[in-house]
């Protein structure tokens, strides 16, 4: 990254030049350079169970298990009681919620490995597939019932992310992401090929996983599916294995001659969210009941990506809170305009665009910076949990 | 008598060469650091000074020969399994983690480095370590944001949080003027007197003639001296090469070589 | 008209058989000008249902357009495999539709197997192909008793793209060949968006083969198959079936296309130049009479039964709309002919014996075979309908 | 007056590093800046060279205003920059690297006569002509660096910390080479950490401190100052 | 003449010897046990291979852009070339001896190639280079996103405009095919395969043997270097996105008689490209022409033993094997520079 900066050196000045004259980015980046670290030292280093502490309650004990703040908690219930609140009662809305749900999970277990370790799994979606071929596979062929299937459809992604994890070792970067590419090109074309297992592109049917009409069992279970990934996301990343990932992701020689082993805790992160994405393509399978080498295609990572991205790398939270709005708006646009096929995408294109060009942190990086340390207390409370007694 | 000379031997390497290619980076390098040591190694620019403290740490292990510490073959062994038996570096170039801040990057050597269980407080550990060296920025600060004299500090530091036994620092010294150099030299005999042995690439003459005691002089992956630094200092093979006349350095070379065989 | 009945209108409007999609489109507005789009108090509202040519992608747009438009009856498709997985959309929110193209026998074993739930999947608007496509073989074979067509050994090649429908109509090129004592040098299935075939042609023109019969709704790939066909220098009998499912494949294949055979309805009637006509003053290309065509008599049949169902019932639901389809459709009883207006078949017919196919004959639902010349088709087959004999190719 | 620098201001970002700094320089001088870490003299190099554009103040050169001009301007105007951070091309070769230097120059012949030139000084460079300069160690580079720097022909060079990570000895060749290039009536405007030697070689020195000059005057003078003494000589 | 056995030994023990050895083998193998049309598809398709990925690589070597979006520009010179050449060709229906019949082709060929090198200056003026001037800071990964939003842009504009049907040609240049070693071939290909030599060829000599092409090369390794040996970034940016573009804009056109444009047709060409310059390593021409091939290779033997639709799965298998043991492609430096990042 120092390199980038250096390389062009006139234009990062020009935009310096134009920040300085205006106090507010400069009131921003002062708290940027501030804020970053001090959220990450908090979360990591001093945990505020401390013994003998009296003013901590029950709630604040629960969030700090469960890396929620208040908010969050807030979002969480909301998004329980959601298929009750009109509008989103209706069925077709709950599916999109269904799967905007589904893109916020598939988003967290992406920016586990995109946003700590720094590469990009750029075959995630086909990991997700190849859960949800093998889910439905046992399924059709030996009657297994999902529930054991999904399981045994993520322990099956998760031996996938150990191979990626390990034959990635050696590569860094854009090579690490290309690679990982070329494995899900190539599963795909598995998929594609191996007619007599998958049926190819003729689609596999898949028996769905709640025999009812309605969305409704489908989403809790998405929705139980989203918070506990996040919570086992945020409860590794803040434990020192998170220090393990974020250090090989910076810096590889100096994480190594630190006493980090990268291969131990490439291979496990890559293991762990792939794990998660098969799990999740158990769930797609078994909630579309039918599945394509379609779904393992770039595009579908894209998505992911777009999402993850938008949402703020490195913050696990970002997408899977920003996938909600994001899902919805592009469906209907897409809906509403559907004798323009392909205008929702466009728009997609150009927010993503956009987003990278003027607001590349995303939105955790917003919240950050702009609304997560107001004067009043209370709304604090709120919007960050307890805060530790050094910061 | 043999014992107590082995007890005192922290780190052999015998025979130590590292090919890149074609070339030969590091030519059968044998040297012998001992307890309480602060070995400067020395040796003109592209010697192989960076590469052969690669090939020990095993950031780029070595094409063959051996590495011995503390009595036990460690050649070829991985730098995080160097690390946790007690061998730190720091880079010519100082690479610390961009976007921590800096008590976070020398916590990830307090956490790592040592056998976990150790360190019951990695935090306190960390910015203790921070003072030790004297970093002179606030320990929020992220790493990116400090120039190269500041990062040379840091990355001190995250090399002693692991609590090693030998340290190997590669040109730490470097774009300090005179004053600061005094700094450097009180922070080394500190590290001195915490028995670790020191295994110091240095090109500034004033810095080695101050701390070390004993010298290590390679040239073109050769070594052409080792021992007591006034020693070696005033060794001609070593004024020649290294500190001194401006001729054809390889010939030059070549003849120390062979007036060694 | 103060009433409204959401139609759902499935087809591949983007992706690979886009094609396609557009003459769909094309036919249904086309369709709904002409009825003005009421039938009887009921306002007729289109809802485009894009599968994308994909099943997953189908199916999820289908349950939507169902949960989110409230689609009450649906027509059209063009796979087979999009059919396979939107029967199971229709089945679960019993939503009736009719005029699903796909047409291999894997819908139909699916359809057969539970006849009671798929009953909302009505008639196929194509038979499998084992009732057609033998056909070709049938017609090689004559060729050589004849002596018009001297093949050296008959060994002949199978290739079509990777779905239900190429896989299927494979299948059934296989039976006939093999059944007539020809022997198959091998069988290749390429993705759907492949257009290089060098390699494959060349193979086959190392083994010698004589005879290659495959197909491919996607017309690259087909275009593409047929014109390097002829630039490798192969000179065996080439079935190409499906090169003219789109209207411009002369455009795409020029003189590559000589002496190719396909198997494609013509536009035999002065109705259905006309329609052809008219196509293209409104929408600017030739449509094809297999996708444009029998879309059009689809969607037009496809009304009859609204209207058959509004005169019966007096409402227009799905239930209705259902019920009027089980009894009138697939009993037989209500067709849709020349008399009607059709213009591709002679008559759409339906009856209990044949579903989910429609009775395949010459005076009701039938494909000549055809053999190209500089851009021109001829019948060759059936001896009743053909205008000239089989010429292979020199 | 070759280049005058006029109450510059410069910084990065909201971050303003050098407050008010004047130089001047004649043509055939020998000028250094001392002072200590991050004082500012990279960057006023950079300010200068064009790399930074400047807050506020002027930069004249031969009497023409060059405040502002981007970068490849100033070069073909006459100032080559070494930098600290040496910026080589790594996946080019030793002799590629000093083509480019030469990028201004567009006869060939005298691009020769300069790489001669520069092979002589160097001869290290002339040995591994064909290594890729990202396969170089650390020293080799910085002869490398100051060796392209030598290739535009420049009237003004500046020379930021060229004995950063050097030999002894080949900190010597360095300050030898820049001796020649004074000889050969080149300009040079050098900083450097290695204050003693660089006072006892230059004619004139900027001290600058806490990006503002202290002090400044002929470098004999400079040495003897007592704070200059005590600060950075340690004495 | 002085050989340098040494020096060849060493090579053929470098990535690249063997696996330059390995190709040739396999090719003459494979011409031998199946026929010659083996080795001259190879050539063919990897002549067409070489003029996508080496625009690729030098987006990628020089800007430091891992372009998702090579293919539109591919599509966008393939579109162009139809609607420039569909006159042509009625023309030339009905006037059979005009000179168009020759030329007819080259103008929408190099129409195709400028409006690629014009949709490559429009991007950099409305995407790359405002996220250049405001931040630099993960570059890499951000300028992806940017190509990757990039890419579904020009997709869905293409199929918002100009419909999603297939837009295709029947030939370029009339006339028999040729016959080589018993292979046929169609004139289309030989002169597809003639132009990206040409093309490549002509590139080659630009980036190595011109003062431009190593500015271009020397941006591409340090941007503050090039500035202060005086060149200027602005316009060499501008010039190597319009150069790669371009490259990718002629593929497209002369490649129309083959592929008929439609909005996703980049996809293919594109996995395909970064096989290449993953396989030979970031930003080295000659490297990216020769991987050209033998991903040209993998894919024919794929087809020829294992099976249509397997030339998808069997390179890329390959291909990461390749990268296990040598992480920066067969013929990559080991220096590692931001793309590692
Ligand atoms: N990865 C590599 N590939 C090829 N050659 C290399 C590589 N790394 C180092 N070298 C070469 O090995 C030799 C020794 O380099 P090294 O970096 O160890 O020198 P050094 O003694 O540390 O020099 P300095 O004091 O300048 O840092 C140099 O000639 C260098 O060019
Ligand atoms: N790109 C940058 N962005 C922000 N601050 C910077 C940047 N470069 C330098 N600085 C800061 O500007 C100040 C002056 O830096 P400068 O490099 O000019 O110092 P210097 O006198 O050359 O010191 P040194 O002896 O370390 O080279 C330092 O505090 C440094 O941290
Ligand atoms: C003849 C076509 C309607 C066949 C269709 N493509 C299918 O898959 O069945
Ligand atoms: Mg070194
Ligand atoms: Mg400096």
């Amino acid at each position: 990254m120092e390199n980038i900066q250096k390389r062009q050196p006139v234009n990062t000045e020009k935009s310096r030049e134009k920040e300085n004259n205006s106090s507010i980015s400069k009131e921003s980046n002062q708290s940027l350079s501030k804020k970053g670290n001090q959220s990450l030292s908090k979360e990591r280093n001093q945990s505020i169970l401390k013994e003998g502490d009296q003013s901590i309650s029950t709630l604040d004990v629960f969030l700090e298990k469960t890396g929620f703040t208040p908010v969050g908690l807030l979002g969480v219930i909301l998004l329980l009681i959601m298929p009750f609140i009109p509008p989103f009662n209706q069925e077709y809305l709950l599916r999109w919620l269904i799967y905007a749900a589904f893109i916020a999970a598939m988003s967290v277990g992406f920016d586990f490995t995109a946003g700590y370790i720094n590469i990009v799994n750029f075959g995630y979606a086909a990991v997700m597939g190849y859960g949800g071929y093998t889910s439905s596979i046992l399924a059709i062929n030996l009657g297994l019932t999902p529930w054991i299937g999904i399981l045994i459809g993520g322990l099956n992604s998760a031996i996938l992310g150990l191979i990626i994890g390990m034959i990635s070792l050696r590569l860094r970067g854009i090579f690490a992401a290309c690679l990982s590419w070329f494995f899900g090109l190539a599963l795909m074309g598995l998929a594609t090929k191996l007619v007599w297992l998958t049926r190819g592109p003729l689609g596999l049917r898949v028996p769905r996983m709640f025999a009812t009409e309605s969305n409704i069992p489908f989403y809790y279970l998405v929705i139980i599916l989203l918070v506990a990934m996040y919570i086992l996301c945020k409860w590794v990343v803040k434990s020192k294995i998170g220090l393990a990932f974020q250090a090989i992701g910076q810096n590889m020689d100096a994480a190594r001659t630190s006493g980090i082993n990268p291969v131990f805790y490439r291979v496990f992160n890559f293991t762990l969210s792939c794990a998660l994405a098969g799990i999740l393509g158990g769930f797609y399978a078994h909630y579309y009941a039918i599945l394509t080498p379609e779904v393992m295609h770039t595009s579908k990572t894209v998505e992911v990506l777009a999402v993850a991205y938008i949402g703020g790398r490195g913050s696990l939270w970002g997408g899977a809170v920003i996938a909600f709005p994001f899902i919805f708006i592009m469906e209907i646009i897409r809906s509403t305009l559907s004798n323009l096929p392909g205008l929702n995408l466009i728009i997609y294109a150009m927010l993503l665009i956009l987003v990278m060009i003027y607001y590349p942190g995303g939105f955790s990086y917003f919240f950050d910076t702009h609304i997560r340390k107001p004067k009043n207390k209370a709304l604090r409370y709120f919007l960050n949990g307890r805060e530790t007694s050094a910061s | 008598m043999k014992d107590t000379a082995n007890i005192m031997i922290v780190l052999e390497t015998k025979n130590l060469t590292k090919q890149f290619g074609g070339l030969t980076a590091v030519n059968a390098v044998s040297m012998t650091l001992y307890k309480g040591d602060v070995m400067g190694l020395i040796g003109p620019n592209g010697a192989g000074k960076t590469t052969f403290i690669n090939a020990i740490t095993g950031l780029n292990p070595p094409t063959s020969g051996d590495v011995i510490f503390f009595g036990e073959n460690t050649t070829g062994l991985p730098p995080e399994k160097m690390c946790r038996k007690g061998i730190s570096r720091t880079f010519q170039i100082p690479s610390p983690f961009p976007k921590m801040s800096a008590i976070e990057s020398v916590m990830t050597a307090t956490v790592f480095g040592n056998p976990p269980g150790t360190i019951k407080d990695p935090v306190a550990h960390s910015r203790k370590m921070l003072e030790f060296v004297e970093f002179p920025m606030s320990e929020d600060v992220i790493s990116e944001q400090l120039n190269t004299v500041q990062l040379k500090r840091l990355d001190l530091a995250r090399a002693l949080a692991s609590n090693p036994k030998v340290l190997f620092m590669d040109e730490m010294a470097s774009g300090l003027s005179e004053g600061e150099l005094l700094d450097i030299m009180k922070i080394i005999r500190k590290i001195t007197g915490q028995g670790i042995s020191i295994l110091m690439v240095e090109h500034i003459m004033q810095l080695i003639m101050a701390v070390c005691n004993r010298l290590l002089c390679i040239q073109f992956g050769t070594k052409i001296a080792e021992g007591p630094k006034d020693e070696v200092a005033n060794d001609p093979k070593v004024t020649k090469a290294y500190l001194g006349s401006n001729t054809d350095e390889k010939n030059k070379a070549e003849e120390l070589v062979a007036e060694d065989n | 008209a103060d009433k409204t009945l959401k139609i759902g209108v499935l087809g591949p409007f983007t992706g690979p058989s886009a094609q396609t999609g557009k003459e769909f489109q094309a036919s249904v507005e086309m369709a709904m000008e002409k009825i003005d789009s009421t039938v009887g108090d009921y306002k007729i509202e289109v809802v485009w249902v894009d599968s994308q040519s994909d099943p997953a992608k189908a199916s999820s747009a289908y349950a939507e357009a169902v949960e989110g438009k409230g689609i009450q009856a649906g027509v059209l498709n063009w796979h087979s495999s999009v059919a396979v997985a939107v029967m199971d959309v229709a089945a679960q929110y019993k939503i009736p539709h009719m005029f699903g193209f796909g047409a291999s026998e894997v819908v139909n074993e699916k359809w057969l197997a539970d006849p009671e739930k798929y009953s909302y999947w009505g008639g196929k608007g194509w038979p499998v192909p084992a009732k057609l496509e033998g056909n070709y073989i049938e017609c090689l074979n004559a060729a050589i008793e004849n002596g018009t067509w001297k093949p050296a050994k008959k060994l002949a090649a199978i290739y079509g793209e990777d779905t239900d429908w190429g896989r299927s109509a494979g299948g059934a090129y296989k039976q006939a060949l093999v059944d007539s004592g020809w022997e198959i040098y091998s069988e290749e299935y390429f993705p759907i968006t492949q257009t290089d075939f060098y390699p494959l042609l060349s193979k086959y023109k190392k083994a010698g083969v004589e005879l290659l019969c495959g197909t491919s709704a996607s017309p690259p790939a087909l275009t593409a198959f047929v014109k390097q066909f002829s630039e490798v220098g192969l000179k065996s009998t080439l079935v190409a079936s499906g090169l003219g499912w789109i209207g411009d494949w002369y455009k795409m294949t020029g003189r590559s296309s000589d002496y190719v055979l396909d198997s494609i309805p013509q536009l035999t009637t002065p109705e259905a130049q006309q329609w052809a006509k008219d196509v293209n003053a409104k929408f600017g290309f030739n449509p094809s009479p297999s996708a444009g065509g029998l879309s059009y008599d689809g969607i037009n049949m496809f009304i009859k039964l609204l209207n058959k169902t509004h005169e019966k019932y007096g409402e227009l639901n799905k239930e209705t709309i259902h019920k009027t389809m089980v009894e009138e459709v697939n009993t037989g009883k209500l067709t849709y002919g020349r008399k009607d207006g059709a213009v591709i078949m002679n008559e759409y017919r339906y009856n209990a014996e044949t579903m989910p196919d429609m009775v395949v004959a010459s005076d009701a639902y039938f494909f000549p075979i055809l053999q190209y010349k500089e851009g021109k088709a001829s019948i060759i087959y059936p001896d009743s309908w053909k205008v000239k004999d089989f010429e292979p190719k020199k | 007056m070759l280049l005058e620098v006029k109450e510059l201001d410069a910084g990065y970002g909201y971050l303003q590093i050098l407050r008010k700094v004047s130089l001047q320089v004649d043509t055939g001088e020998y000028v250094c800046i001392v002072g200590p870490n991050g004082a500012g003299k990279s960057t006023t190099m950079k300010s200068i060279s064009g790399l930074l554009k400047p807050m506020g103040g002027k930069i004249y050169f031969n009497g023409e205003d060059i405040t502002g001009l981007p970068a490849y301007e100033v070069t073909q105007k006459g100032i080559a920059f070494v930098s600290e951070e040496m910026n080589l091309f790594v996946n080019m070769s030793v002799q590629e690297n000093l083509l480019m230097g030469a990028y201004t120059i567009k006869d060939k012949n005298a691009q020769q006569d300069r790489m001669e030139f520069v092979y002589d000084l160097f001869p290290r460079l002339a040995e591994r002509k064909s290594q890729l300069a990202g396969t170089m160690s650390g020293g080799e580079r910085k002869m490398l660096a100051i060796g392209r720097g030598m290739m535009s022909k420049p009237t003004l060079m500046l020379v930021d910390e060229p004995s950063f990570g050097l030999a002894p000895q080949l900190t010597e060749t360095v300050f030898e080479s820049l001796d020649i290039l004074i000889k050969n009536g080149v300009t040079i405007m050098l900083v450097e950490q290695n204050v003693n030697k660089t006072l006892s070689v230059t004619d004139r020195a900027y001290v600058l401190e806490n990006g503002r000059i202290g002090l400044d005057g002929k470098s004999s003078d400079v040495a003897n100052d007592s704070y200059v003494k005590k600060v950075f000589l340690g004495v | 003449m002085y050989i340098n056995f040494k020096a060849i030994a060493n090579w053929a023990k470098s990535a690249a010897g063997i696996t330059i050895t390995i190709s040739i083998a396999v090719a003459l193998y494979a011409t031998i046990n199946s026929g010659p049309y083996v080795l001259v598809n190879t050539i063919i398709t990897g002549g067409m291979l070489a003029l996508v990925a080496t625009g690729l690589t030098l987006m990628l070597g020089v800007l430091n852009i891992a372009m998702f979006a090579h293919g539109e520009y591919f599509m966008i010179g393939s579109l162009t070339a139809f609607y420039v050449f569909t006159p042509i060709s009625n023309y030339i229906m009905e006037n059979p001896d005009s000179f168009l019949v020759i030329i007819g082709p080259v103008i929408a060929i190099v129409l195709s190639m400028v409006s690629g090198a014009i949709a490559g200056v429009i991007s950099e003026k409305l995407v790359f280079g405002p996220l250049r001037r405001r931040s630099t800071d993960n570059w890499v990964m951000n300028s992806f996103l940017l190509t990757v939003g990039l890419s579904v842009l020009l997709i869905n504009l293409h199929q918002l405009i100009f419909g999603a049907d297939f837009k295709g040609i029947v030939r370029y240049w009339g006339g028999m095919p040729v016959s080589i070693a018993g292979a046929f071939i169609s004139r289309d290909r030989i002169m597809a395969f003639l132009i990206s030599g040409l093309i490549v060829f002509l590139f080659w000599f630009f980036m190595t043997y011109t003062r431009t092409g190593r500015a271009i090369r020397a941006v591409s390794q340090d941007a503050t270097g090039a500035q202060i040996v005086g060149i200027n970034i602005e316009n060499i940016v501008l010039l190597t996105i319009a150069l790669s573009c371009a490259l990718a804009g002629v593929a497209g056109g002369s490649l129309l008689f083959m592929y008929p444009s439609y909005p996703t047709m980049g996809l293919e060409p594109l996995y395909m490209a970064w096989f290449v310059v993953i396989l030979s390593g970031l930003g080295n021409i000659l490297g990216a022409v020769a991987g050209a091939f033998m991903v040209a290779l993998l894919k024919v033997v794929t087809v020829e033993y294992i099976g249509a639709g397997w030339d998808f799965v069997v390179p890329s298998a390959l291909i990461m094997l390749i990268l296990i043991f040598k992480p920066s492609g067969i013929f990559g430096s080991e220096v590692r520079g931001v793309l590692d990042k």
